[in-house]
């Protein structure tokens, strides 16, 4: 038997329906459908008046969700696709965002967003907006690499104070399986290292974490040890498991699905070159998405973000150095 | 609404002897159907979200003049401790949340507030109220969050304040229909519409209305009409509403026109007004001198953070949860 | 609309064959409404921004079956060059634009298109129109489109597919009125109800909206009632769709009711419409085996910028203007 | 005579709607009041027709804007406050952004945002969005920082094929002066030095390249010569010009008023370091505001965002490396 990263979504929400009465879901079609991706499927069944289809607004699906919080209640919206949470951008980052630190009472929500490309999803359901909602004071941005992270991020994402983003990647849903849900469970706010290395450090998140570490066996057959760090939290970001990597191997390059400029790539980079310039050997490198939207077919989709093999180059460059 | 006419001139004095930094945005005009409003709402049960021109809706809700003076002049001892200010304060944990500036935006909140509320089974008789201007019922937010409200049949009170003018655009450069009361249909909700310069025409529909959503008939949507007695803020002359506006029946102070009805139905007489006045301009000299005393905040002493969570979070042992965090 | 219906067929066979990838949205009940509005338009001078089910809409307005093959199909000669795909194809140089996924968007970007042209001095009995369906009316983009386009008095066609669900959401978790067509009053525009599963009602009552438009009587908002007749896309086998909703009124399929009132009415017989359909079904297979045989896009020799603007700009010399760029 | 910054906003924009007939202007306020800022004072009268009131629908405005600019227009839509263009943030990114790229149909619209803090003005006026939009693909995101640049840059990025994100500085527009609007006229993507040194390179933009020249006079009292580059342009971003600065200098800091995770300061660091890190003689350094809404006693925010205080403490910091 195994676990899929979405079933353990589903786990996690039925695990904190039953858990918490303060826990409920709103999202379009997420009752009887059970969600575009099936991740609430059977919940509506099993948590009666506790799972509801909202209106097509996204807007008003945040705003609810804040005056739900204020009252006591800890909602979980889950957006269609990451990308419709454009929609709900102002809630988001001036009304839920700005709550805590303007009036002194926390905002306990979580949005669930449908993230990262997949083939032939195009410009509008392969959104990677981590890096958008990670510029925003007062927000916690989490991006689960593992199944065992799906679950466990989201049930203590559900339990922090703040206003959660959590990126949920489309690709993992139904690819990434696992033998259980158990696994090392580390605090929400802190990295792991999922490969250890020598000689370069690879830092990741997301599907992202999947494609380095391919990367890395790739280039083990080479006679290169490649560590790779997912950062599982992209705010608060852990730049001292990251530092205490590149203290070990000199060299950093930082993958991200979103696109080029700015975002969670330039942050680590930047926060590593401030605070651990001596460490490094050569010129940190980024890879990211290209600087175009998300291309609908698949030929340019495989081209536009980064892949094993571009990984593999950016790596071969960093290592030449 | 007297109240808040006293503390909104001497806020606006304040202002233009340079000692409120900032907006300052008045209600003047606009007292009777506020007022109204926070009388008809019950604090410690119903949900007020009070929008910029709602100086007289907060204080009859039961917020004190000091919150106001504080946040206004900066007072680290005010709700918003300084962070925010004017007209964005409030005190969610006594049901009346701070406004954030986009327009509309409060409206799916308070309809939040009582859905919370209707799952924890604690609705029990409570309404929300909002206010919001003319110009606001343009906004996507206005639209969705009315909506939703009447999707969950929520006891939701709506306010839009008509007062003719958004900032300087006019209501024809606003909406296209007669009287935005006409939208009620459209969304499956009450609708009323009243003269907002009659304190006792408000005092007739604005409680019925908080009625009908009290007793489960949904969403009410009351339209008042008025104009906007001061600028849009302080520094605003209002020079662009024209003349023939002001003089015409909209343009009526609804503070004279209610002392009038007060004295004439033999509610109040005038000394006993003239009363009030002084009290109330001693309780508004009080609170803005104690304000003006407090200590600004102080940015050593500030935490810095936009977080309730304190980061980095203890490691957990155990694979069992939900122990971690 | 029966060519529409064939090729859809057809997306449809190809997409369970595996030979699309992505999604495919069909229109099936809904070809009735969108073919007479594409019908009452004409291209080349008014606009039309089709939405998810309106194949039968582009048909009748003149986009090639060319286009919807290649672009399902991926083939780097459709409009969009495989950057884009299945519905999000358009020609706005033709006034046709092409949909972004986050429905209600594209209300003010027809709006905005007249709203040039009458700037332009070039409107000249031009109308844009737009569909959406049940759920979209639910957002903000719906609300600040639809009310700008009334404010500016613009030309502006809204037909709303009230197709009963969004997705898998029923229209009472939708909105609270009884007819959407009852908002068309608050925004102070023209409102039509029709029956949209009747291609003869669509027929008196879209042309009739269009016409109103076009003379200068603002926007006209039209809501067809029917049921989608097919999953939200082919991977959707639309199970919650409750069988009495199927077998009632609103379930009848438009194209086999037209087909009827054609041959009731002797405006064709049989035969032809039996002729029609060979001919459809050849043109639309032509159409896929010639997007077949066409080439992906290349990513090598794509230019993967999303800017019109060649960086660096040369410099510029003159500090007059607009010389530079 | 002295010409202010929003003064040569208002003018490029009479210069515009007498040079180019495509052009029009849509926003709140902006017609016979002349708008918040009174950046379109008169311009209703001398242009009739062409400058329009718009209904309180930032969502529906930027709509419009994209379907005048398919038609062949060039509008100019004033955002009342940065902070609001939240609301029309899904038709910017998503419609605006992405249609040239779809389509090939470019998209010839500019945004003007009233950007950045001033005293008392709080966490809903006062944002600085540039690094937001500056992470989608399609955009060009500007940020003059002079006079001359505020009317060269708006009448360069009207004439520029897309869309245009107009970051105007709220704090200058009436306490930045010049003697006329001319001035040496850059190519809109190409960064400005506009003091020479050699010790450190500042890169800043917007109002912060004052806050910097004012730390750079500081620190020339004690012997330090501090170069300082002007961005002006987010997006393309003039990595050359800063390159070649960091060349001469060895020393890096960059300084935002936005928030610090990401942004702008970010990507200058990463790219600095990704493509010159042998240039660097120290650890690069990024100064932002804090990680908080703004907040609005002007205590508070004097302490928020960088000031040249804490810009000279910071390149104390980095000299003393
Ligand atoms: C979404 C949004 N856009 C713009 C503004 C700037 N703004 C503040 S008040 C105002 C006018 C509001 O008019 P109305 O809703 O009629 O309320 P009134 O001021 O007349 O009470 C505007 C445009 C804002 N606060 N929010
Ligand atoms: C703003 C936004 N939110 C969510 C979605 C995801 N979505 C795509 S189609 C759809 C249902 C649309 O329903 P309706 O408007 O009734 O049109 P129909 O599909 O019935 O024709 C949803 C929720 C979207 N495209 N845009
Ligand atoms: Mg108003
Ligand atoms: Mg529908």
């Amino acid at each position: 038997m195994s676990v899929t990263y979405i079933d353990a979504i589903r786990e996690a929400q039925a695990t904190l329906l039953r858990d918490d009465p303060r826990v409920f879901l709103y999202g379009q079609d997420i009752a009887t459908f059970g969600g575009a991706f099936k991740a609430t499927k059977g919940l509506a069944d099993e948590f009666p008046g506790r799972v509801f289809d909202s209106p097509l607004s996204e807007d008003a699906m945040l705003g609810l969700a804040v005056g739900a919080a204020i009252e006591g209640m800890r909602p979980i919206i889950e957006m269609q696709f990451a990308d419709f949470s454009s929609i709900a951008f102002n809630q988001i980052v001036n009304q839920a965002a700005t709550h805590f630190y303007r009036t002194g009472m926390p905002i306990p929500l979580t949005v669930r967003l449908p993230s990262g490309g997949t083939a032939g999803s195009g410009p509008f359901h392969s959104q990677s907006m981590e890096g958008i909602y990670a510029q925003y004071p007062g927000l916690v941005v989490l991006t689960p690499a593992s199944v065992s992270d799906a679950y466990h991020m989201l049930i203590d994402g559900v339990a922090l104070e703040d206003p959660v983003i959590f990126c949920e990647h489309k690709f993992l849903y139904r690819w990434l399986k696992a033998k259980s849900i158990n696994g090392d469970h580390l605090p929400i706010g802190q990295a792991r290292i999922v490969r250890t290395g020598k000689h370069a450090t690879v830092v990741a998140y997301s599907a992202m974490v999947h494609e380095a570490v391919r990367a890395a066996e790739r280039l083990h057959e080479d006679g290169w040890e490649i560590e790779v760090v997912d950062l599982r939290s992209i705010k608060p970001l852990d730049i001292d498991t990251v530092l205490a990597s590149v203290a070990r191997t000199g060299r950093l390059l930082a993958v991200g699905e979103a696109f080029p400029w700015g975002g969670v790539t330039a942050e680590v980079v930047s926060r590593v070159t401030e605070e651990g310039f001596h460490l490094l050997d050569a010129p940190p490198q980024r890879l990211n998405s290209r600087d175009t939207p998300v291309p609908y077919h698949p030929k340019l989709w495989a081209a536009h973000r980064p892949t094993p093999e571009s990984i593999c180059e950016a790596l071969r460059k960093l290592l030449s150095f | 609404m007297l109240k808040a006419r006293i503390l909104e001139n001497k806020l606006s004095s304040l202002y233009k002897a340079g000692k409120i930094v900032g907006g300052v945005y008045l209600g003047r005009g606009q007292e009777a159907v506020s007022a109204t409003l926070g009388t008809a709402l019950v604090q410690g049960r119903d949900f007020f979200a009070p929008l910029i021109r709602d100086q007289a809706g907060r204080t009859a809700f039961g917020e004190p003049l000091i919150d106001c003076t504080r946040t206004y002049l900066g007072s680290a001892l005010g709700p918003m401790r300084g962070r925010d200010g004017n007209i964005h304060r409030g005190r969610p944990e006594l049901g009346m949340p701070a406004m954030i500036s986009h327009l509309g935006a409060q409206v799916p909140v308070v309809a939040g507030m009582l859905f919370a509320r209707r799952l924890r089974g604690d609705l029990d008789g409570r309404v929300g109220a909002t206010c919001i201007g003319d110009g606001a019922s343009s906004t996507g937010a206005f639209h969705e969050g009315l909506n939703l409200a009447a999707v969950e049949k929520l006891p939701l009170v709506l306010i839009i304040a008509n007062n003719q003018f958004a900032y300087s655009t006019p209501n024809h450069r606003q909406f296209a229909c007669t009287d935005l009361v006409e939208k009620a249909r459209g969304y499956g909700i009450g609708g009323f519409s009243v003269d907002g310069t009659d304190l006792l025409a408000c005092a007739s529909v604005i409680p019925e209305a908080v009625r009908r959503a009290r007793e489960g008939g949904g969403p009410q949507l009351v339209v008042a009409h008025m104009l906007r007695l001061s600028g849009h803020g302080e520094h605003d002359d209002g020079s662009y509403v024209p003349e023939t506006v002001r003089r015409g029946h909209l343009g009526r102070d609804c503070i004279e026109v209610a002392m009038r009805q007060l004295v004439e139905n033999g509610i109040a007489g005038v000394d006993e007004i003239l009363a009030w006045q002084d009290q109330f301009a001693e309780e508004v000299q009080k609170a803005v001198a104690q304000a003006q005393q407090e200590a600004p905040p102080d940015p050593y002493q500030e935490d810095w953070t936009a977080l309730a969570t304190r980061f980095p979070l203890p490691h957990c042992n155990s694979n069992a949860q939900p122990a971690c965090p």
